[in-house]
């Protein structure tokens, strides 16, 4: 792994951490959908993991996240807390967003998470109109907006793209390229395969980086934030990642082979960051059970805040269909 | 050419073997929309095809739904039968444009040259826990349009029949599938084999009122039905079938020997089907109103995730009874 | 702050102002659109704004319905104002999934962590042979989604002042300016410096019948009414001016003296605004009305070029005068 | 010019009298408009006939055409005949649509003109599906389907590329850079300016060419349509050309200098061919004059035609609202 000299050795456990955590959240989360106290979809980020806490690691608390369907892990790495995050999972209304959301639309004011979105591709013109918002109001700040490759085919990502392009928007466009739209391949969707190329239809600056590596990653996520935040205009991050997963919790996987799936597999960034870690003595046997059991705190304790939580009184069912005010009281 | 036809299926697979004829009976006809190949289909309605019918037959498309809808308005003015499918009619505000200002308005503008012979399923409302970006329930809202028709199968019986009347139809046909019937199961008559896409059906004979519904609302009012005849009150239970064009005079004649009518529609009650059927009755059937028309419809809010939240937005059995009680006791 | 306003104006010059006191009142508040800058506006509604307040707060935009609105909805979440102009609504389909799906849903699905405080602005209806894709009047249509507001200013007043209000409100108002009214003119009254918009208005007061209309329709509806004050009809005229929340308490008051109703509306009959009011008559005033409630829409077709054609197909005065008779004579 | 050994005589004229035909019919247009017989929109193409003209040149019957708003002369180039369309500008029921459509929405069936349509990018997912349908039903038929440049920045036209380009369809995409989109010039809509660069996103061949020379655009549509029709696949061809007059009626042209319309003006497509054919002995007084005469009595037939026209009893108004049977017999 390239550009390690960029990252001392607590940072290096910090991004092992962050993806540990996704990846405990959401194995809790299978069971708990198991035991159908999470109902409706739920899409697993599980392998994907490094792109999050990369592109997380590089911004600062006054940038803007968007996010899809998704988005567990991006909205632990922002810094969401897990408590509230779980609590959403099971439609309590100590969750995120009182429990109306779910899995797919985890938003959260104070972390400038402006949530998942269940529309794939319509995330991105909001991150147009929140960059045009901090060019103004909140000069330096970078809009960082994920979506899968899938949603390249879509007009939404074009008009986005072209947007932001003219008007040199402060936006991170992260592509999260895991070859496969539920279950059609990127050479189905598109015949240009090399997905960061598409930014040169709008002059933007690009890049792809192996997702599977959470060091290059980390390291090209700071590449392109530091591109953004000087002001050069937007930039095209395509992420090369892959799901080990299903697509949700309704999908027979009939469009790949267990072998791909193996293959990646070896692939895992968290182990991968973990032996490299412990190869170049970076990562003790002491000091990854510590992080081992911090992250099995942290879950245990969200999922007993969230099984303890309660519902949402029927009667508040039309609040917020209007809103009274634009700066609301955070959800309790 | 109609293929073998289990007696007991459910809704998914009537939907299925419905599409399988239509390939069958027609080189013309093709299916086109996001994973209705490889993965099988969003709600695995298309599982299988691909495997049949091959690629050229059942074609994955990108996620472009203003491109693929709009190409099968062309490939249906150009002389084929498209089946195409909208994974969930969310996503079909994206393609609106095509649907409005191309499928339902150039045979008409164009002084009638061109006709629009497409289909395009969508699946639609709530049920499941989706939340508000994938609850919808838009198909009485494209009702308004001219230029298209509109069916909403409630019964395993139309999910299985009402393509071929579909694609039979020289004019765009929109056809809205329920997510939450797709499990549904039921008979079928072999000796039925089409139906028509012109009339409502009277689901259950009844003689104190009219409970006029469609979709995933058609069960709920024949359990509130069922129920209500405990209570010694027969509801007539009217199924729409068709939400454009409309066929108000099944519901007038039934009318005529009710007096009450009480609307269920899933859709958000302002402007929903339900507004133009009461607009209808108080236009056309003032006088044989005994008791104000009542609509129990979806509570109008993006629906939530929560499940009692979800349950609490959409209407229920209990809501049902009570507003077939309240007009029983009105006038 | 306010700007300098001529007594007497157009509705477009009104709305022009509307804009520039919005632009010098809140830093915050900017214009995003097609052509709204360099060209001046499609129908001249912006023009001179680009030379007076620059292309940071005039900003042009490339064709890009879905992206420019979004782009909207996101300004408004970050807390910028943003106008945005769809030119006309005609278009505003390419950008109903950003509309519905984003700005009427985040602040109810983010528990109110969220506003949306934008305001869309568009062009609507028909009246200049501008034929069927460019002839569609939405607005009622609209009104069927939750968490949006939508006006409908039909009067020069209207047009100067509902913008204000639209801008002070924190959720995602869409006002339809009708393309037929743009030249219209009217005086000003300097005290009326404010309009609400939550109530309709009794335009012409009247005992014989409530016409309740909204728009372009509003001048009919009163040509209508002098019309029929002269065979001694007296029609009371109800401006709705907000089409959702509809205000129906004044409409049902009205009722409560003149016992009769007749609704124009320039949208498609089936599923029109006109038909929400219907059912909520149908509902809630059935015993007021001694004659059935009446409906003057638009005819269910794309609207066609040729000048007659398009006459015929849009809600005329003589239809409104016989619509009216028609219900006094009955009951 | 180059090429030029491709086009004999009779060509040329064919060429000649094609761009004529165009001009006079709208020059006449605007005539009526002011004279309130011709209504609603009407856009002229006044400066862009080589594009139409030199596009129908290379086309066959069997191919389909897609135009916009601005279609008179694609109709015309086309081969619908004068008078139907006159009489459509009219509003008359011996007009081609029967007086439904007007100026922005000419349509023809025997001619595969699929009309103009008035939604910038709406013809584009058409004419993705009516060369599906051909591939199938008239294999070796081409969709030609013309825009301007301010439809590139549509996500219609990113997610009709798209289609063409993976499943390899017959289209040609004709794209009319007169470089203003209404008042909004091409550098303010896009950040790529040369347009024909879009396509490389999508992997498909693409070319530029200067449409203010008939001879050039004749040629390089011949190569756009030779590629298509042999099966390589779909093509872009971005024609530069230029808008003499204002975008439509309403239009006060404050976006641009008198200058640069004059400068433009001196490119003429109609006068440069003219005085070419001349200078090269292409072109006699007399076959001009024949020419010219020529033109000038179809036009006049054309307007005695639309003006003894009748109009559409409103009786018809809901007829083909909904169709009875696919195969209409055509409008009277
Ligand atoms: C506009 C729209 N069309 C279709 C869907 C259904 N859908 C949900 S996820 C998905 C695949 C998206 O693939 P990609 O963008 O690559 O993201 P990934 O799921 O691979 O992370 C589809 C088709 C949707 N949610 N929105
Ligand atoms: C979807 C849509 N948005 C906006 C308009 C209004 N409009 C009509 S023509 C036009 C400019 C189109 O420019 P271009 O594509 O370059 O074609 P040109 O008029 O230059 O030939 C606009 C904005 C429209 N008709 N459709
Ligand atoms: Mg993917
Ligand atoms: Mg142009």
């Amino acid at each position: 792994m390239t550009d390690k000299i960029h990252l001392d050795r607590g940072h290096l456990h910090r991004l092992y951490r962050g993806m540990l955590r996704i990846r405990r959240f959401e194995s809790r989360c299978v069971e708990l959908y198991q035991a159908q106290k999470i109902r409706g979809f739920l899409h697993l980020y599980d392998g994907e993991e490094a792109v999050a806490v990369g592109v997380m690691d590089a911004l600062e608390p006054r940038d803007a996240v968007l996010a899809t369907y998704r988005e567990h892990g991006h909205a632990l790495a922002r810094g969401v807390p897990m408590a509230p995050l779980m609590a959403e999972m099971l439609g309590k209304v100590e969750g995120c967003c009182r429990g109306r959301g779910g899995s797919m639309h985890l938003f959260h004011r104070e972390h400038r998470f402006f949530g998942g979105n269940a529309i794939v591709g319509g995330g991105l013109p909001l991150a147009v109109g929140i960059a045009m918002a901090d060019k103004q109001l909140r000069p330096g700040a970078v809009t960082a907006c994920f979506f899968g490759e899938g949603a390249v085919a879509e007009g939404a990502f074009h008009e986005s793209m072209n947007l932001a392009a003219i008007w040199k928007l402060p936006v991170l466009f992260v592509c999260e390229n895991n070859l496969y739209a539920m279950g059609v391949p990127l050479a189905d969707s598109e015949s240009q395969t090399e997905v960061y190329r598409k930014a040169d239809a709008y002059r933007m600056a690009s890049a792809q980086v192996d997702a599977m590596d959470p060091v290059q990653m980390a390291a090209a996520a700071r590449r392109a934030v530091e591109h953004v935040r000087t002001g050069l205009g937007p930039y095209f991050l395509e992420c090369r990642t892959y799901r080990f997963r299903a697509h949700s919790m309704f999908d027979t996987q009939a469009y790949r082979t267990r072998g791909e799936i193996e293959g990646w597999r070896q692939r895992d960034p968290i182990e991968r960051l973990r032996h490299w870690m412990e190869g170049n003595h970076l990562l003790t046997a002491d000091e990854a059970a510590a992080i081992d059991a911090a992250v099995a705190a942290e879950l245990q304790a969200a999922v007993a805040f969230a099984e303890a939580g309660t519902l949402e009184p029927v009667d508040q069912l039309e609040r917020f269909v209007l809103m009274d005010s634009v700066v609301q009281e955070a959800a309790p | 050419m109609s293929s073998f036809t289990p007696l007991r299926m459910t809704y998914r697979e009537a939907c299925k073997q419905a599409i399988r004829d239509a390939l069958l009976a027609d080189p013309r006809c093709f299916v086109m929309g996001e994973d209705v190949g490889k993965y099988g289909g969003c709600y695995a309605v298309t599982k299988g095809l691909l495997e049949e019918f091959g690629p050229a037959r059942i074609v994955d498309t990108p996620l472009a739904e203003v491109g693929f809808v709009g190409a099968g308005v062309g490939a249906a003015l150009a002389g084929l039968r498209p089946i195409v499918e909208i994974m969930t009619c969310n996503f079909s505000l994206l393609a609106l444009d095509q649907i409005m200002n191309n499928a339902a308005t150039i045979p008409h503008m164009s002084g009638g040259q061109f006709a629009v012979p497409l289909v395009i399923r969508m699946a639609t409302g709530a049920g499941r826990q989706l939340a508000a970006q994938h609850s919808h329930s838009l198909e009485g809202w494209f009702a308004h349009i001219p230029g298209l028709k509109v069916l909403v199968p409630g019964t395993v019986e139309d999910a299985r029949h009402m393509l071929a009347a579909a694609l039979a139809d020289p004019n765009p046909v929109l056809i809205f599938e329920h997510i939450v019937l797709y499990n549904a199961e039921d008979e079928l008559d072999p000796a039925v084999t089409t139906v028509d896409i012109e009339h409502a059906h009277v689901r259950r004979a009844g003689k104190d009122v009219s409970l006029v519904t469609y979709g995933n609302s058609l069960p709920k009012c024949l359990a509130a039905a069922q129920q209500l005849a405990g209570e010694g009150i027969e509801a007539e239970v009217i199924d729409l079938r068709v939400l454009r064009p409309l066929d108000t005079a099944t519901v007038m004649e039934s009318l005529t020997r009710t007096h009450r009518c009480v609307i269920v529609d899933e859709g958000w009650k302002s402007g929903s089907i339900s507004a133009e059927i009461a607009a209808r009755l108080a236009e056309d059937a003032l006088y044989e109103l005994d008791a104000p028309v009542r609509r129990v419809c979806a509570r109008e809010v993006p629906v939530p995730y929560a499940e009692h939240m979800e349950t609490a937005s959409l209407p229920q059995v209990p809501d049902i009874v009570a507003a077939v009680r309240s007009v029983v006791k009105a006038g």
